[in-house]
């Protein structure tokens, strides 16, 4: 079925509007090791999110989001997608997520790495909402880094 | 009579057909308007028939294509009622007209003093566009100025009870928009202009939003400096307009070096040539000049006069149909009076991107976010809204479906 | 085959007949080039379908200029060969380009420093057009930092003997053009750029004569910004280009603030996008991006290298038959060797204005004057010139008609 | 008989061209009041001219200039036109000659007043050219203005 801006129900799946009311894992929650605060320039869409590690695994993402529809399910789904997977499988996920978005609707979406977020294949032919989409995604990106950062300092030739 | 019906025909837009084959309602030109035939064909035969560089070339498509340049900027001085051609600059938009004021206030011209330093005042208001806040936040940051602001009232209108503690003796400019983008408001400039005059101060308005939709006249005016842009009043992109005080441009520096804008160069110093040259570096915009003549032309055939009272009567018919549905907010003053034809509101349990998209699939295109009015959307509590705008060529047909639309909106939601 | 007929019927304009019922002869391409009707349909379609403002509108004409909009910066982006299109700013025009850049290497970013301060050098040429001369005083003058510049062989080529002792340790730009407005030298930028990179300084490249005329590529350059302009290559007005690296430009201050350029906006402060939202204050030249997009799509379509092949060939054309006329001098290279397509030149006991009234009289167009390169004139004792600039839609047949009007002239003014 | 652009000789009149080839009054000369320098930004037509009065009468007005045909042309007039009269009688000439150079040919030149001056008809047809015309007028009304103050300081109120 072909997407048009007039075709709301491709974009709007019902699992995006299910997240959308009821967001997985919202608040924000101790213990993190970082805290990114992220904002859509364009429209204002806010976030604040954490990130806990343990080692190489993620154990928990906690967020507050002021944002639309697109831009709060995403992040619930990035919360179900992300939680108790190592680092690297999360950055994997991430990838598949960004090119599915970015594929202006010519990527076929692997429900076995996405899951839910499978939903969001319609958005992708909406270039003014995949920025929502993805802000959730580019914050918990940023705070996984910072948090690498701070529990695996880089070391350096100087062991001292 | 003011026939909406024949000037939608001057739209060519306005006969687009959208996704799904809807036809298209444009409420969105508080954001840009559309253009008329008049316009895009004067464009159009321009870069036909006369296109060449002005000033500079003596042959027969420079002798037309500076007159028609020159023409641009005649006419924009009349539809401002501007005492002299030569206090017409022109710009790229609104937001290098307002940069280029607060740079040039800041430094120092030749054998004089700059107009801003240390320990002075600027001081403007909460409901301004992003662009009229963040140059002057770089000029007082560049010069140690305090940047003060005046705050809005619950209703959306200027507190003004501050005014006498805000603009002192050490007030040295006050910049204020005429009609705001987000909450509609029409500011009492009057009052504002009186008292920065009475401290020495001077007062640079925002008019992106007026003069498109208001008669404007800028010597009973009695401001500074004014700034707008051509997109916004049915005319082209990539030009903008900063009139000023003859008396004053004459006695600031120039703001961008090279083109034109010289008296004479050598490798060692330059000189300035006056205004408004002086302010203009480079090819300026020649094929906008015309563009904008053009649309000046056409509102002035229809007249200022009726589209106010077109904008007007439909912003209040609007503000009547949207506030019957039930969780629709407008923020901003909520009657039609002293408002221009911009109506922000939120719609509970809908975020605003939610219901712009909503109303997009209904082929109604209105805009939703913070309308690069971030410090407004803070003082009312919300990071965004949806935003309704209206001109010469909007119908009571298209509010209508605006409503209808909204409706659609609320049960999609279930809000 | 390079088919310059079949080329001069994309433009409109080359079918005009002027004053006299007389054929348009236009050599003045290095003041403005023509526009082919594929850039004027351009935007005239843009106008009447998609016309919108971009980036905050999501509606469909919305996203439809958003999407034409930021297609324009892509087509530019490859076709000057950047490695990424964020690298490609839109300015209001080459002057704006190396003003911003002038500027924004004098402020101090946050948490950084500033480029420029007082006891550093800049670095210029004496054949720059002033909109490469004037920022870079008003630069020197605003830091205390001091200008330096290259001086011009009899030959009109860059003296670069003095390289060494021009650009030291004390450099911190270099900012020269390609190819000269009036001149037509076209520089070894290699050379100076492997140097000025060598003691750590910046190159600006003025490439407002290159970019119309020889295939550009920026990565394979090494300069650290390129400026230039729309209407030279067969674009609009209104719009301009500055190239920066990408490093470089996300290190940067802002120039311009308010509408695109912010990440969030407090009363008190604001934070600022990355490029090239960073320095697009306000809505930008939309209209203006479609048509320098369909202007490099043209060029392409063409082949740089064919044009670079056509203007060689027709400017030796043309610097032959010139120098065959008594008392007529070419001040700038005499031969088709490292040299665009302008030949300035001087025709003994009449004054360059009354060669090009004379020339009008015959319907060929050149420009007469200074051509914003005052202190080039200077070096060669002249005062002004009389300039025949050529490009892809110039044939053999307007050169020869060119000389005659000069004899004309010769004859007229009995010299 | 109408001015075009391609009909060369209504702009360069006989008289421009004699003017051009013989300026009158050329060189500058000692004794002044005032110098001035004038360029035209344009083009870069220059003009250096010194004004001599003698209570209100204008005894010399000496000049070196750059410049095209029409703007030398148009100083050797002014030389004629003005040198030996009062002040207040060149001014008036100077307005006769700006409004014919700013009306666009509709201003019927006043021989009587204009004399040789009346040979400028035709260059107010080509709006590029009539700064050329002006360039040496707008400095003699600029070294006048300077040479009256030199001449007759203002009073003021303070008879000190
Ligand atoms: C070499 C050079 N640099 C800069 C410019 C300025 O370009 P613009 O007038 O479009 O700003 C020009 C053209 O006038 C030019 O030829
Ligand atoms: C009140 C106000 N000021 C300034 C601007 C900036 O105008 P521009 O984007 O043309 O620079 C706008 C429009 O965006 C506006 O509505």
């Amino acid at each position: 079925m072909n997407v048009t801006p007039s075709n709301m129900d491709m974009l709007y799946q019902e699992i995006i509007l299910d997240h959308y009311k009821h967001p997985h894992g919202a608040g924000l929650r101790d213990p993190f090791e970082a805290e990114v605060h992220h904002v859509n320039p364009t429209c204002g869409d806010e976030i604040t999110l954490r990130v806990h590690l343990d080692g190489e695994t993620v154990t928990d993402v906690s967020y507050a989001a002021q944002g639309c529809s697109i831009s709060q399910a995403s992040v619930s789904v990035l919360n179900d997608l992300v939680t108790g997977k190592s680092v690297t499988d999360g950055m994997a996920v991430l990838d598949s997520f960004t090119q599915l978005m970015q594929g202006k609707g010519q990527v076929e979406p692997d429900e076995d790495v996405l899951e839910d977020g499978i939903a969001f294949a319609g958005v992708a032919q909406f270039p003014a909402r995949v920025k929502c989409a993805l802000l959730g995604w580019m914050a918990w990106k940023d705070a996984v880094s910072q948090a690498l950062v701070t529990t695996h300092p880089p070391t350096t030739g100087d062991p001292a | 009579m003011y026939d909406v019906a024949r000037i939608r025909e001057d739209f060519p837009i306005l006969g687009r057909r959208l996704s799904g084959d809807l036809p298209l309602v444009y409420l969105d030109s508080a954001n840009t308007s559309q253009k008329p035939r008049q316009v895009i064909d004067a464009i159009d035969d321009h870069y036909r028939q006369h296109n060449a560089n002005v000033a500079r070339a003596m042959h027969q498509l420079g002798a037309e294509a500076s007159a028609a340049f020159e023409l641009g900027r005649d006419k924009v001085a009349a539809f401002i009622g501007a005492p002299n051609r030569d206090e017409v600059v022109f710009t790229k938009n609104a937001s290098e007209a307002l940069n280029l004021v607060a740079r040039v206030l800041g430094e120092t011209p030749v054998g004089g003093q700059a107009r801003v330093g240390a320990g002075d005042e600027v001081v403007i208001t909460e409901m301004e566009h992003h662009s009229n806040i963040v140059p002057w936040q770089q000029l007082t940051q560049r010069t140690g100025a305090t940047l003060r602001w005046f705050g809005v009232t619950d209703e959306g209108r200027l507190d003004l009870d501050d005014i006498d503690t805000l603009i002192t003796e050490r007030t040295k400019i006050v910049s204020v928009t005429w009609v705001s983008n987000m909450l509609g408001t029409i500011n009492p400039l009057d009052v504002i202009i009186t008292k920065a005059h009475s401290v020495g101060a001077l007062v640079v308005v925002d008019a992106s939003q007026a003069v498109p939709q208001i008669p404007v006249d800028v010597a009973a005016l009695g401001a500074d400096f004014v700034a707008f842009t051509g997109h916004k009043l049915v005319g082209p992109t990539g030009i903008g307009v900063l009139w000023g005080r003859y008396d004053l441009l004459a006695s600031l520096p120039p703001f961008l070096g090279g083109g034109e804008m010289i008296e004479t160069v050598t490798m060692e110093r330059s000189t300035y040539a006056p205004p408004p040259a002086r302010f203009e570096a480079g090819t300026p915009p020649i094929a906008e000049s015309v563009g904008i003549g053009a649309a000046v032309d056409y509102l002035s055939s229809i007249g200022m006069a009726h589209i106010a009272a077109h904008e007007q009567a439909i912003t209040a018919y609007a503000l009547g149909a949207l506030q019957e549905i039930d969780g629709l907010t407008v923020v901003g003053p909520k009657e039609a009076v002293d408002r221009g034809g911009a109506v922000s509101f939120t719609l509970e349990g809908v975020h605003p991107h939610d219901v712009s998209q909503l109303l997009d699939s209904r082929g109604v295109a209105v805009r939703a976010g913070h309308h690069c009015a971030k410090p407004a959307h803070l003082r009312f509590g919300v990071q965004s809204t949806t935003r309704a705008s209206f001109y010469l060529y909007t119908t009571e047909q298209e509010i209508d479906a605006l409503v209808e639309a909204l409706h659609h909106t609320k049960k999609y939601f279930g809000a």
